[in-house]
């Protein structure tokens, strides 16, 4: 069945905008009488587009080009997100209206939009970018014209800003737990990093090189960089039986993903003979992959939508209603689905939404209800969060076979670049 | 087991790696050198064209996993030829409604044709949409080959392979044997001689343009075994099929073999030598310097202009 | 003075379009639209620099490069190296290991800046650098390709691999390149905030400024016997051998040539834009550039600036307005006017509406419209007289073979 | 050998397109001033020999001298510049630029990339386009698009383009080719008239024509000097017999 996004999307906006004229007369009491105590002269100081009734935000991801493979799943949770929010009230009794924008997988136009947004709409806050260079893109004009951002993606680190809250996981969190438990469940020696050619791939295969030559006493076998698109992974499947390593370390992106995946196992490096440990196949990638050609191996993030706890079961439940039974969760969604309710919870202990405020405010606000379990954000922007294990299944999930502690977020680390 | 057996083993198995990118490169080739052969230009919407193959892979596995699971190890075969229908036909529709009407103008139909991608690419984007899919595949085909304990010949590189060589050859014997074969040709080397002469050349145009576009379709569905079934997944082949095509030139099948050969062994040797980013630009290097010194491909026809 | 008003302003009738180009710009535009419509417009106006020189190379050259983002990308990474070293002085970037370098080396383990940063230290040094780096690399693919006669798609994918080439070493050399996401976080230019409301205006009229030196620049070339001679080899290289001419000089000069446009525009690109990434190195960007030029008319200078405007506006609006739907109107834009209108709005403006103008003035300038497709009913028939036909923007041209002539 | 009478000598010339020799070792001498005709049935290389003078086909063996500069290894502009004028078998001009231009461009001066930024239309151009123009019958038509004349008027065209450069030794590819009679017999005076004071290769294929003009007569055959000398001698050549009717 040909599964149409946008027009799934439009039904659903369609159910919700009946749902919510159905509200009205049920949310207009509390809602003004909210609204009233927080007068928008108050919470609104720098001409943000904020009324009496209505809170203004950004999204802006790519809807088209390469990345909106990746991107739509952010989109999705996001929306719902809001949805939820403006349904129970919204913010400080103010309803959550959104303006899409589309990077289009390209950097100037979301360094463009990104200004749009800020500068003509005057949104409260934006929830976007995907990759590391989109938010490149966009940081200066953030910070020079003061917004906030609510970035989803597991990065590199070695960044923090005022002006940006960082719902994924940095390098050292995802990284560090998910090498010590292979180490220590394998007794692996030897790992063989593999990375898409670019700046994440390489700055996390760094620290993972560091941690594993320097913690963990092992030994780093091969490191090897294709360009993104490489559709033709032969060479290296070989240097990989020639070298044999305890652990494939990959962080493989995009369609070469799939390519990857499937030439190694049809070449016969399955878990069965081969231990792989990725941080970058979700639950997304896995549509593409195929559960079959990836069964067995060990991917390590902060959420997988296996996990079982009452949250994520709520979460999962809503989310599939929303867009389908067939729709899966990768970690990256699930950090998208973060970035409103901190950002709620932010303006409602700043009492305000200006953006210095709440930049203030941030630091310390805790989420009960993440489908992930519990999250803090930390001084410097980013969450604390566990890191888990999952297992490839057939079926496209992931079965959890690990948990850490929660993980201070660390984006400078020392010792480690 | 001594350490040289096993080297011997990667060798081999480097070997058969060389000739597969070979065949890979091949197959998404083929399509494009005969429309390039017929029209002399490069049509940008190639790489979609492959990409409705693999959708049509894809569409064929859900419906074999939904209605006749039983069939599964089999839809494999009908989803290629469905690919072939499908390419055929939106690439006879396409030559219709616009590269007919540029044949005088072969740069601007390598612009109308990038237009032509966007569209398709928003296209597969709207219905299917903007996350990539994956077609289940037969067991059978994503299996090894262990002729010996250290050696593993992947089957699906085995698969493209063979459909590579039978393709190929298929090619070959409609150009060089068939009738139409001979009507392409002579299109190719005198339109108007050939139109003078009772060859319906609108017909030969047509028909070329959309046999390369169900060969495109026929290298998608195949590519569903070793890459990504998603809207953009087309435009990861294309710049290698545009290198290779224009490698081999416009005058033959032989040229596209020739070059696609020459390529895929500079790639998988200097692959294995260096990172794979250095070895992507060594051959492309490689390629720019070989175009430099034969400036209309390695197989040009030396005749008198 | 004379030889000048009509070899560079193209007469009566190109000193108008020149004009008119030039309220808009400067009167118009920046009263119209607020500030930040207006820095869109002054980034599209860096993309106008590479539609104009492929104007030259393409349109009157008839060599389709399909890799001007090579050209960008350089002036951009050039002016953008300068601005990164300024914005990295010890104080901002005491935090890093190495203090004084750009922060992307901090982060991959560079201690010290790399040999070929050092000349961006010196603003003289970048601005020699921003058109000599460009100017030297076409160059060498120009004698290397254009001596050994490669042409036609050859060519253009010729372009393509090296564009594709300069991407992945780019993105591949991150601690020297900034990598994928590029060199970012630009702040001043030898002292001057860049980012301000006012140094927005200012690098546009810039822009402007420069892109009209350009046209006129280009008009120049034009009307001279190079412009004539690219005609002539456009259409019959060997004819122009024979006459004694060295060809691959031209095709090289003309190259050259666009690849400056280009890489003006990327410097200036950069400095409006804060930032210079890879992507503007690869194929795509490279193939739109090609778009600008096509949409505006490939035979006119000015048309060209004018269509990169409309595409980019096009972009933008559509992308706000339906984002699922604009890639099918911009697909379906430049097939219909590869097909339909291969002189774009430039062609249109010849062949529809100044006719129709004139119709409408009265004038007994033209009294029959020229259809589209239609070889221009052109002053040059036989027993007319030999007026040239009044067409600053382009001559009107057939829809199969363009025909054309010096416009200017 | 080429000794100082002689505008062109072609000595032991072969090139062969993937073992077939379009030309085959062939000598070939002509005198300053003379107007050689070159004939010969269809693919007997008359077109492959001039192609191999000017230097558009490399040779693979053999010698072009012209005023004792070797050819053969020369670019093809070089050649030109050294006085060697080429016109092609279909009429090549550049059918976007007017009449005037298309002389204009073929005037040996500014054909560097500078010198043709910096060029003028000098009175002297101007005289030269005129007195050109005149002589090739198409001074009326001097402000007309090119692609406007019809065809025998475009041959006359690139025949006046050759003039512009005032070469030494100028070669023609069938002339006459699509002529009305009226017009082979215009052009027919015009070459006499140019002939003077120049050497020239014609190859034409019209009999009636070549005795018109033709100083003298080579008849090649298969890439090879089948015979050489005035007219009538050739024409009574039994082994030219042969060929043109033999088979």
């Amino acid at each position: 069945m040909p599964i149409d996004e946008s027009s799934r999307i439009k039904n659903s906006r369609r159910r919700e905008v009946l749902r919510v004229i159905a509200a009205l007369p049920l949310l207009a009491l509390p809602l003004s009488a909210l609204a009233q105590q927080f007068p928008t002269t108050k919470v609104n100081t720098t001409k943000l587009a904020v009324t009496d009734g209505e809170v203004t935000v950004g999204q802006l991801h790519s809807a088209t080009g390469t990345m909106a493979i990746s991107e739509t799943g952010s989109i999705q949770a996001e929306r719902l997100a809001i949805d939820q929010i403006n349904a129970t009230g919204g913010v400080l009794g103010r309803k959550i209206k959104i303006i899409q924008e589309d990077g289009a997988s390209d950097w100037p136009t979301f360094a463009e939009k990104a200004k749009k947004l800020l500068v003509n709409d005057r949104v409260a806050a934006v929830f976007g970018c995907w990759t590391s260079a989109s938010r490149k893109a966009v940081l200066p004009v953030f910070e020079k014209e003061n917004g906030m951002l609510y970035y989803p993606t597991f990065y590199e680190g070695l960044e923090q800003s005022k002006n940006v809250i960082y719902t994924g996981q940095e390098a050292t969190q995802q990284i560090i737990a998910g090498l010590d438990w292979i180490a220590k469940q394998k007794n692996a020696k030897t790992f063989f990093l593999i990375g898409s050619d670019y700046i994440w791939p390489r700055t996390s295969n760094k620290i993972a090189r560091k941690h594993i030559e320097n913690v963990l006493k092992g030994k780093v076998v091969g490191e090897e960089y294709y360009p993104l698109g490489t559709t033709q992974f032969g060479s290296l499947i070989n240097k990989i039986k020639l070298q044999k390593p305890d652990v494939v370390y990959a962080i493989v992106v995009g369609g070469s993903n799939v390519a990857f995946y499937k030439q190694l196992k049809a070449a016969g490096v399955t878990s069965d003979k081969q231990t792989l440990l990725t941080i970058s196949v979700t639950e997304d990638e896995m549509l593409g992959i195929g559960g079959e050609n990836v069964e067995g191996f060990y991917a390590a993030m902060k959420y997988f939508q296996a996990l079982d706890n009452p949250n994520n079961k709520k979460f999962v439940e809503a989310f599939k209603a929303k867009y389908g039974e067939k729709s899966v969760i990768g970690d990256v969604t699930q950090a998208a689905y973060l970035g409103p309710w901190l950002w709620k919870a932010a303006v409602e202990k700043a009492g305000s939404f200006d953006i210095d405020k709440i930049a203030a405010a941030s630091p310390g606000i805790e989420l009960k209800i993440a489908p992930e379990g519990y999250v803090k954000i930390h001084d410097n922007h980013h969450l604390w969060s566990k890191t888990r294990i999952g297992v490839a299944q057939k079926d496209g999930q992931f079965k959890v076979v690990y948990e850490s502690g929660l993980i201070e977020p660390n984006p400078f680390p020392k010792g480690y670049q | 087991m001594s350490w040289f057996s096993e080297f011997g083993a990667i060798l081999a198995m480097q070997g058969f790696n060389g000739l597969s990118v070979f065949c890979v490169l091949l197959l998404m080739a083929l399509g494009l050198a005969i429309i390039f052969g017929q029209m002399g230009v490069i049509n940008m919407a190639h790489g979609e064209f492959l990409t409705i193959g693999a959708y049509t892979t894809y569409l064929f596995s859900s419906l074999t996993t939904s209605y006749a699971p039983a069939f599964a190890p089999y839809y494999f075969f009908f989803a290629i030829a469905g690919a072939f229908l499908i390419a055929f036909c939106v690439g006879y529709l396409v030559e219709w409604g616009l590269i007919r009407h540029l044949y005088r103008r072969p740069l601007d139909t390598l612009l109308a044709t990038w237009g032509l991608s966007l569209v398709m690419q928003q296209a597969f984007r709207s219905t299917f949409g903007a996350k990539e899919v994956s077609a289940t595949l037969p067991d059978w085909l994503m299996g090894s080959v262990k002729p010996s304990e250290s050696i593993d010949i992947p089957i699906n590189g085995l698969f493209v392979m063979g459909l590579t060589v039978i393709l190929t050859g298929m090619l070959a014997l409609l150009l060089y044997r068939s009738q139409w074969g001979l009507r392409v040709r002579a299109t190719t080397q005198n339109r108007i001689m050939s139109g003078a002469v009772g060859i319906n050349t609108r017909r030969v145009d047509r028909i070329t343009f959309a046999l390369g576009c169900g060969i495109a379709g026929i290298a998608g569905a195949a590519f569903t075994t070793i890459g990504s079934t998603g809207p953009t997944s087309g435009s990861l082949y294309i710049v290698d099929t545009f290198l290779t095509v224009v490698l081999g030139g416009a005058a033959s099948l032989a040229g596209t073999i020739a070059s696609a050969f020459t390529i895929a062994q500079t790639q998988a040797t200097a692959e294995f030598f260096m990172h794979g980013s250095m070895a992507k630009v060594l051959t492309l290097s490689a390629v720019v310097l070989i175009l430099m010194m034969r400036p209309q491909g390695l197989f040009s026809i030396k005749v008198r202009r | 003075m004379k030889t000048i008003y009509r070899n560079v302003l193209g007469g009566k009738a190109g000193t108008l379009d020149v004009l008119v180009l030039a309220a808009i710009l400067f009167a118009v535009f920046p009263f119209a639209l607020d500030p930040f419509r207006l820095s869109l417009l002054g980034k599209y106006l860096c993309y106008a620099f590479v539609a104009v020189g492929l104007v030259l190379c393409w349109g009157y050259g008839g060599i389709l490069s399909l890799g001007q983002g090579v050209f960008f990308g350089l002036g951009g990474y050039c002016m953008a190296m300068y601005l990164k070293l300024e914005a990295s002085d010890p104080v901002s970037t005491k935090i890093q290991s190495t203090p004084g370098i750009p922060d992307f080396m901090d982060w991959n383990q560079i201690t010290s800046l790399p040999w070929f940063w050092e000349p961006f230290k010196s603003l003289p040094l970048t601005v020699i650098a921003v058109l000599l780096v460009p100017a030297l690399l076409a160059f060498i693919i120009g004698v290397a390709m254009f001596k050994r006669r490669v042409k036609d798609v050859y060519f253009s994918i010729v372009t393509q691999a090296i564009a594709l080439i300069l991407s992945v070493l780019i993105i591949g050399q991150q601690g020297m390149t900034g990598g994928v996401n590029g060199i970012t976080d630009l702040k001043t230019l030898h002292g001057w905030d860049i980012r301000s409301d006012s140094a927005k205006y200012i690098l546009y009229y810039a822009s402007g400024v420069l892109l009209i030196a350009g046209i006129l620049f280009g008009r120049f070339l034009i009307a001279s016997k190079v412009g004539k001679l690219l005609l002539a080899m456009r259409d019959k290289e060997e004819r122009v051998r024979f006459s004694g001419y060295d060809v691959a000089n031209f095709k090289v000069f003309v190259f050259v040539v666009a690849a400056l446009f280009a890489a003006v525009g990327g410097a200036l690109f950069t400095l409006q834009v804060g930032f210079m990434s890879p992507s503007f190195v690869g194929i795509v960007p490279s193939i739109e550039m090609v778009i600008f030029a096509a949409v505006g008319g490939r035979m006119s200078l000015i048309g060209a600036v004018y269509g990169t405007l409309l595409v980019n506006f096009g972009k933008t609006y559509f992308s706000e307005t339906f984002p699922s739907l604009w890639l099918y109107f911009m697909g379906g834009l430049f097939i219909l006017v590869v097909m339909l209108f291969p002189n774009g709005i430039a062609g249109l403006m010849d062949s529809h509406v100044r006719p129709w103008l004139a119709r409408r003035r009265g004038a007994r300038l033209r009294n029959a419209e020229t259809p589209a497709d239609a070889p221009p009913v052109d002053s040059s028939l036989p027993g007319t007289a030999t007026v040239r036909s009044p067409s600053p923007l382009a001559p009107g041209e057939g829809a199969s073979t363009p025909r054309v002539q010096p416009a200017h | 050998m080429a000794k100082a009478e002689l505008a062109l000598a072609v000595e032991g010339l072969t090139v062969s397109f993937d073992g077939f020799k379009a030309v085959d070792d062939l000598n070939l001498y002509v005198d300053q001033n003379e107007l050689r005709v070159v004939i010969g049935p269809n693919g007997a290389g008359k077109t492959t020999l001039l192609d191999l003078i000017c230097g558009r086909t490399r040779a693979s063996a053999g010698s072009v001298k012209f005023k004792d500069k070797e050819l053969t290894r020369m670019p093809e502009h070089q050649i030109v510049r050294a006085g060697v004028g080429r016109k092609f078998q279909t009429p090549s001009i550049y059918e976007n630029l007017t009449v005037f231009e298309n002389l204009e461009v073929s005037f040996p001066r500014g054909r560097t990339v500078f010198g043709a930024m910096t060029f003028r239309r000098s009175s002297e151009v101007i005289e030269r386009v005129h007195r050109v123009a005149e002589e090739i019958y198409l001074e009326d038509r001097l402000e007309n698009a090119a692609e406007l004349l019809s065809h025998g008027q475009k041959q006359w065209l690139e025949i006046g383009m050759l003039l512009m450069q005032e070469p030494e030794l100028m070669m023609l590819d069938e002339p006459v080719a699509g002529m009305s009679v009226t017009e082979r017999q215009k052009t027919a005076e015009l070459l006499n008239r140019i002939a003077v004071g120049r050497s020239m290769i014609v190859i034409e294929h019209d009999m009636e024509f070549v005795e018109n003009i033709a100083h003298k007569v080579t008849v090649l055959h298969q890439g090879k000097l089948l015979a050489e000398g005035s007219m009538e001698a050739v024409q009574a050549n039994p082994k030219v017999i042969e060929v043109y009717l033999g088979h």
